[in-house]
């Protein structure tokens, strides 16, 4: 059965989903899908532990080589997102019973989890495979069910948020598409790692080219990048807050893999970064995008439409590490992208909370919370101070990380940039502190309790997994170093 | 010749502001786009882009504007930015083909390296004539099942959006079926009911044939759905209901992706890799032929009824509107 | 003789395009979608046989079929609604009530 | 050169015909419209490199020996599916837009989310 | 034997073309609905049976010779029933026929109705 891991950790979830459907009771689907991400959780780490000891692990599926046939590749670095996305799904799973009883119907309970496992299904096979056509069908598997999600909210902008998301979703999908067919119609061939061979000989062509830019954008449009962000903050903040939690902590992620897999694997490094100005682009919209977005997180009144702006500057810090175009850089990125989905998966888990109890995240119902749900609202703050980088956190490691691969570079301005997007984050975060601890709450609310433990444990569980990985970073940083050098083809 | 046409209707689309118009030439686009298919001698795609292009989303979008009205509004905005952004990839697109090889050539590289397999040894390999069904089944079935998630995600979504607590029959059966073309349009009613077998009958062929010639599970689903479509249209949206219910369809649509997943379960299971129909039986031919039949009829049974299921969230959504409005009209005349 | 019957075809198929955009009315575009769907049909059988693999006639039926689905399926949709023929249609976005 | 890229240009325009209406138009409808235009576009594109010279479809028969590229065939087949998957999300999302908001067009509608954004600020200082 | 197959399915393309283009050239140029739709339906069903009943000659096995049998079929049967189907809509929807004979009033017409958009 080892052998058939890799498939394992797609067919698993894929193939829970109608067996999910089936089940009548909501109760039974959630313990089902609870222990199908759990087993894939387990999958992934057994993978993880295969790559570390054996190096690429390939599947063929059919039993036809490569080209011909479909191939599932894993190396150090899909591995390590894929314990990333099992492991917040799991933990996200855990509080899913308790937030959604409030947040919708109880009718649609059963198509809820199965729409989740259908997303999960569909970026585990992004992560996993090793065939260009292959991501385009599994993306589309997620971005699916992310729109169904997304639009099951409860709010009616979150049907507007998730048309727009489809709209923008279907381009850029589209745009891949049509990247993978120029890529195909030069070489004849789908497999990545046949592409990565046999696109140098061509590399000189404008149609490679083209490809390279169409699939640049069309992840850059999923990975809502600056410019492109625009659908971004509506879909997270008025989605269900699990939901809500599940994608900040994913959706994002697996596009940035999905980045790096393109620029670094199929193109080629010294491909990606020669034929267009790529260092330069992301590097400006990657700073461009922290500072805006930031700003615009800071006049948000509603708090999930505030970590939603946030979740964008945090992708202009990946993208930034990503476009030094050095180990050091991608180290970063991979370690921001594990410490992210961290963070940011705990804060939206304790929005949850609060939603539970209070039915709504707007700012001036947080008055005086801090006393009422002291927990829940602690939770929030650790997560907040390691999205500013305060040291025994995660955000510093990557912080740090990031600042040492750009002075290695010497490009100190950018740091110093870098440091003052941090300052912005340590106003909209005061903003929140400010209202939740220091005003009294407001008379004529009545008093809340702490959150249900559904949601505590979870929370908890990935606020101590945030100070863990802040002072024993060996797990995370050895993890996203060997894959950042596997990538540039540097053996440790 | 073909592409003018094209070009021509999708002009007129962009001009066009009634909605119902629109929605007829996307129909018409369809069709001429899937006659250039044919000529392109893609003809399982073309078969394909008929029955979906033409057929099923045609209709999805005639429901969907009978519920929203179909007028659009003359105020247009940002075409400088629309302007803009096309200009700019329509031009990268241009500047791309520039080094493409030229159409039709046959030493492009497409044709030569992984293709050339395809089409000299899937004989030996599966033994299907028809090369984009071994493709299709056999060399790339996983993403077969992806695109059979994707649909079957699809159909699950809808649910999600649309679905209404079904209230049962509530005595009301002339309020949902008093529209003239159930009274009045006895020939069609007839001619239908020889239609529908003939197109059941059809889709079975087509399901079954798809190793021979142009054809497959989704296809046949396509069809087999639209049969049924056509029925719940002349008949009325209950009594098809009552012929297939929503929880039957549903349970059908699971039935589909798990049939196709555990063909690959039973390959590994065997001692093969995830799909790999030589180890189903002793003779690899047979056992591809054994894998090829039933993953399209998974295919199949979750193409068909997820059609099913999203039309029916569809028009039922739009009865209960239209129940709706009934009732909200009825009350203001009693005001 | 089979190239000139295909090319008589398209030129019967742009008449109907032009009337199907030209309209005026709703039902002259369904009428000129229905001549479409037929023309199409024929346009697929004669290309089996102008190509040379007649066998692919499969596709001209299930064209046959979904031009009558949709037909049908505009006529079930337009009827009940406003869509009745005015002299001005005039329907402006309904507001919310 | 241009009888030979002269199918690719066409199709590229009809692609930028397609993503124009996207972007251009404020009906929700037509938007999706736009975007069917634009797959069907792409598909056509695909379809178009997979054609060899005097090959025919890919289905074996006796005295062939040049066929078409059957790989692009199956991709568009998988990209169809998705794309009709799609438009249908797309559409139950119209339907529910209208019943929410009581308007397709996406102005009336970021008007009115404007209104409520505003609603949400005034009560925060109140 | 041969030659006598070719001539008779090329004279039976040769109408059927020449029905499908008339046809053709009846729905854009005839007045009002009703009338196009009489130029189309007409044409329609006998250009059509024409045209298929020229490949039938030609066909070279029975398969696709039944399937021609098949599509002629249903055309005959789906033709004259969306017609009627069509005719009937717009009958009820108060789609009124124009009984004008001469040219004036053929042109006022047109005019009317490419008014309306």
């Amino acid at each position: 059965m080892i052998a058939h891991l890799p498939v394992l950790q797609v067919i698993l979830p894929l193939m829970a989903a109608p067996i999910c459907l089936m089940l009548k009771r909501a109760q039974l689907a959630w313990l089902f899908s609870l222990i199908v991400s759990g087993l894939a959780f387990g999958v992934s780490i057994l993978l993880l532990q295969q790559v570390m000891t054996s190096g690429v692990i390939s599947y063929e599926l059919g039993g036809w080589e490569a080209p011909w046939g479909i191939e599932y590749r894993i190396d150090k670095l899909n591995a390590f997102v894929l314990l990333i996305i099992t492991a917040i799904s799991t933990t996200v799973l855990f509080s899913a019973q308790a937030s959604i009883a409030k947040e919708i119907v109880t009718s649609k309970h059963t198509v809820f989890y199965t729409l989740y496992l259908l997303s999960l299904t569909g970026m585990l096979g992004i992560v996993v495979t090793g065939d260009a056509f292959n991501v385009f069908v599994f993306l589309e598997i997620s971005s699916l069910s992310a729109y169904a999600l997304i639009a099951m909210g409860n709010d009616r902008r979150a049907l507007w948020a998730s048309y727009q998301y489809l709209i923008m979703g279907t381009i850029g999908a589209t745009f891949i598409l049509i990247g993978i067919g120029l890529m195909y119609q030069m070489t004849g061939t789908l497999n990545m790692e046949d592409l990565s061979q046999r696109l140098p000989e061509v590399a000189q062509t404008r149609t490679v080219f083209t490809a390279f830019v169409f699939i640049i954008v069309g992840v850059c449009l999923k990975l809502a990048l600056f410019p492109l962000h625009l659908w971004l903050p509506n879909a997270y903040a008025y989605a269900p807050s699990i939901v809500t939690a599940f994608f900040a902590a994913t959706a994002t992620k697996v596009a940035i893999y999905l980045l790096i897999r393109f620029t670094f694997s199929v193109f080629g490094f010294s491909f990606s970064f020669t034929i267009i100005p790529l260092q330069t682009m992301f590097m400006a919209l990657g700073l461009v995008g922290i500072f805006i977005a930031s700003t615009s997180a800071i006049y948000q009144s509603n708090i999930k439409l505030l970590f939603a702006y946030s979740s964008i500057a945090q992708i202009g810090y990946m993208v930034v590490g990503f476009s030094i175009n050095t180990v050091a850089g991608l180290t970063a990125t991979l370690l921001h992208l594990f410490n992210h989905a961290l963070m940011k998966s705990a804060i939206f888990l304790a929005l949850a909370a609060a939603m539970y109890r209070l039915g709504n995240v707007q700012l001036n119902n947080f008055h005086g919370l801090g006393r009422q749900m002291p927990l829940t609202m602690a939770a929030i703050v650790v997560g907040g101070l390691s999205l500013i980088g305060v040291p025994l956190t995660v955000g510093f490691v990557s912080k740090w990380y990031l600042l040492t691969a750009l002075l290695e570079q010497g490009w100190w301005p950018v740091a110093i940039l870098i440091l003052l997007g941090s300052i912005l984050t340590v106003i909209y975060v005061w903003r929140l502190v400010e209202v939740a601890y220091f005003k009294e709450p407001l008379a004529n609310k009545a008093p809340v309790k702490e959150a249900p433990l559904y949601f505590l444990i979870p929370i908890w569980t990935l606020i101590i997994a945030n100070i863990y990985f802040g002072i024993d970073t060996r797990l995370s940083v050895q993890g996203a170093q060997m894959a950042a050098m596997s990538l540039f083809g540097v053996t440790p | 010749m073909l592409l003018i046409f094209l070009v021509v209707v999708a002009i007129a689309i962009i001009r066009m502001k009634n909605l119902f118009a629109v929605v007829m030439l996307t129909g018409i686009y369809g069709l001429l786009s899937a006659s250039f298919l044919v000529v392109m001698d893609a003809v399982d795609v073309a078969f394909t882009e008929a029955a979906v292009g033409a057929g099923i989303s045609t209709l999805l979008m005639l429901v969907v504007i009978s519920m929203t009205g179909h007028r659009e509004r003359t105020t247009r905005h940002k075409p400088l930015l629309a302007l803009l952004v096309v200009t700019i990839t329509g031009g990268l697109l241009i500047y791309g083909t520039l080094d493409m090889p030229y159409f039709g050539s046959a030493d492009a590289p497409i044709h030569n390296h992984v293709a050339s397999r395809y089409i000299n040894d899937s004989m030996q390999e599966i033994g299907v004539p028809n090369i984009v069904t071994s493709v299709l089944a056999s060399y790339r079935a996983f993403d077969t099942f992806g695109e059979v998630v994707v649909i079957f995600t699809a159909g699950i979504g809808v649910l999600a959006l649309l679905s209404i607590a079904h209230r049962p029959e509530d005595g009301d059966k002339t309020g949902s079926f008093n529209d003239s073309l159930n009274e009045q349009h006895l020939i069609v009613r007839i001619v239908s009911k020889i239609l529908i077998p003939f197109i059941l009958l059809f889709a079975l062929y087509v399901q079954f044939h798809g190793d021979y010639g142009p054809g497959g599970g989704f296809q046949a689903g396509v069809i087999f759905a639209s049969a049924i479509i056509l029925y719940s249209m002349l008949f009325g949206l209950n009594i098809a209901r009552k012929v297939i219910n929503q929880p039957f369809i549903q349970f059908i649509s699971a039935i589909g992706v798990l049939l196709y997943g555990s063909v690959g379960l039973a390959s590994i299971l065997s001692g093969g890799n995830f799909f790999d129909y030589n180890v189903l039986s002793n003779d690899h031919i047979t056992g591809q032929h054994l894998g090829i039949l039933l993953i399209e009829l998974g295919v199949g049974c979750t193409v068909a009824s997820v059609m099913i299921i999203i039309f029916f969230n569809f028009a039922g959504r739009r009865e209960m509107q239209q129940k709706n409005e009934r009732e909200h009209n009825k009350n203001q005349e009693l005001s | 003789m089979l190239v000139a019957a295909t090319i008589a075809i398209l030129v019967a198929m742009f008449l109907a395009i032009i009337r199907g955009i030209a309209g005026p009315t709703f039902y002259d575009r369904i009428l000129a979608v229905n001549m479409f769907g037929t023309k199409t049909v024929l346009l697929i059988s004669l290309l089996g046989f102008v190509m040379g693999r007649p066998e692919f006639l499969d596709i001209a039926i299930v064209y046959a079929l979904i031009n009558f689905i949709s037909v049908i399926g505009v006529l079930r949709h337009s009827n009940i609604n406003e869509l009745k023929h005015k002299p001005v249609i005039e329907e402006s976005i309904e507001k919310e009530p | 050169m241009l009888m030979g890229l002269f199918n690719y240009w066409i199709v590229v325009v009809l692609m930028m015909i397609g993503l124009y209406i996207v972007i251009a138009h404020g009906n929700l409808i037509k938007k999706i419209i736009g975007l069917t235009t634009f797959q069907t576009s792409v598909f056509i594109f695909y379809i178009s490199m997979a054609k060899v010279d005097g090959g025919t479809a890919p289905i074996l028969a006796d005295d062939i020996i040049q066929y078409s590229n059957p790989l692009p065939h199956v991709l568009i087949l998988t990209a169809i599916v998705v794309g009709i998957a799609t438009t249908a999300m797309a559409l139950s999302l119209v339907v529910r837009i209208k019943e929410a908001y009581g308007s397709i067009e996406e102005e009336e509608i970021q008007q009115q989310d404007n209104q409520i954004q505003e609603d949400e600020k005034n009560g925060r200082q109140a | 034997m041969d030659i006598i197959i070719t001539i008779s399915s090329g004279l039976c393309l040769f109408i059927g073309s020449f029905l499908c283009v008339s046809g053709g050239i009846g729905i854009l140029r005839f007045p009002d609905f009703y009338t196009r739709m009489h130029a189309a339906a007409v044409t329609d069903t006998l250009g059509t049976g024409m045209i298929l009943v020229g490949l039938m000659l030609l066909s070279p096995d029975l398969l696709i010779f039944a399937k021609l049998v098949m599509i002629l079929l249903l055309t005959l049967l789906i033709g004259p029933t969306t017609s009627h189907v069509l005719a009937k809509a717009a009958w009820y929807n108060g789609l009124t026929p124009k009984f004008s004979s001469n040219v004036i009033d053929q042109k006022k017409n047109k005019e009317t109705t490419s008014s309306n958009p």
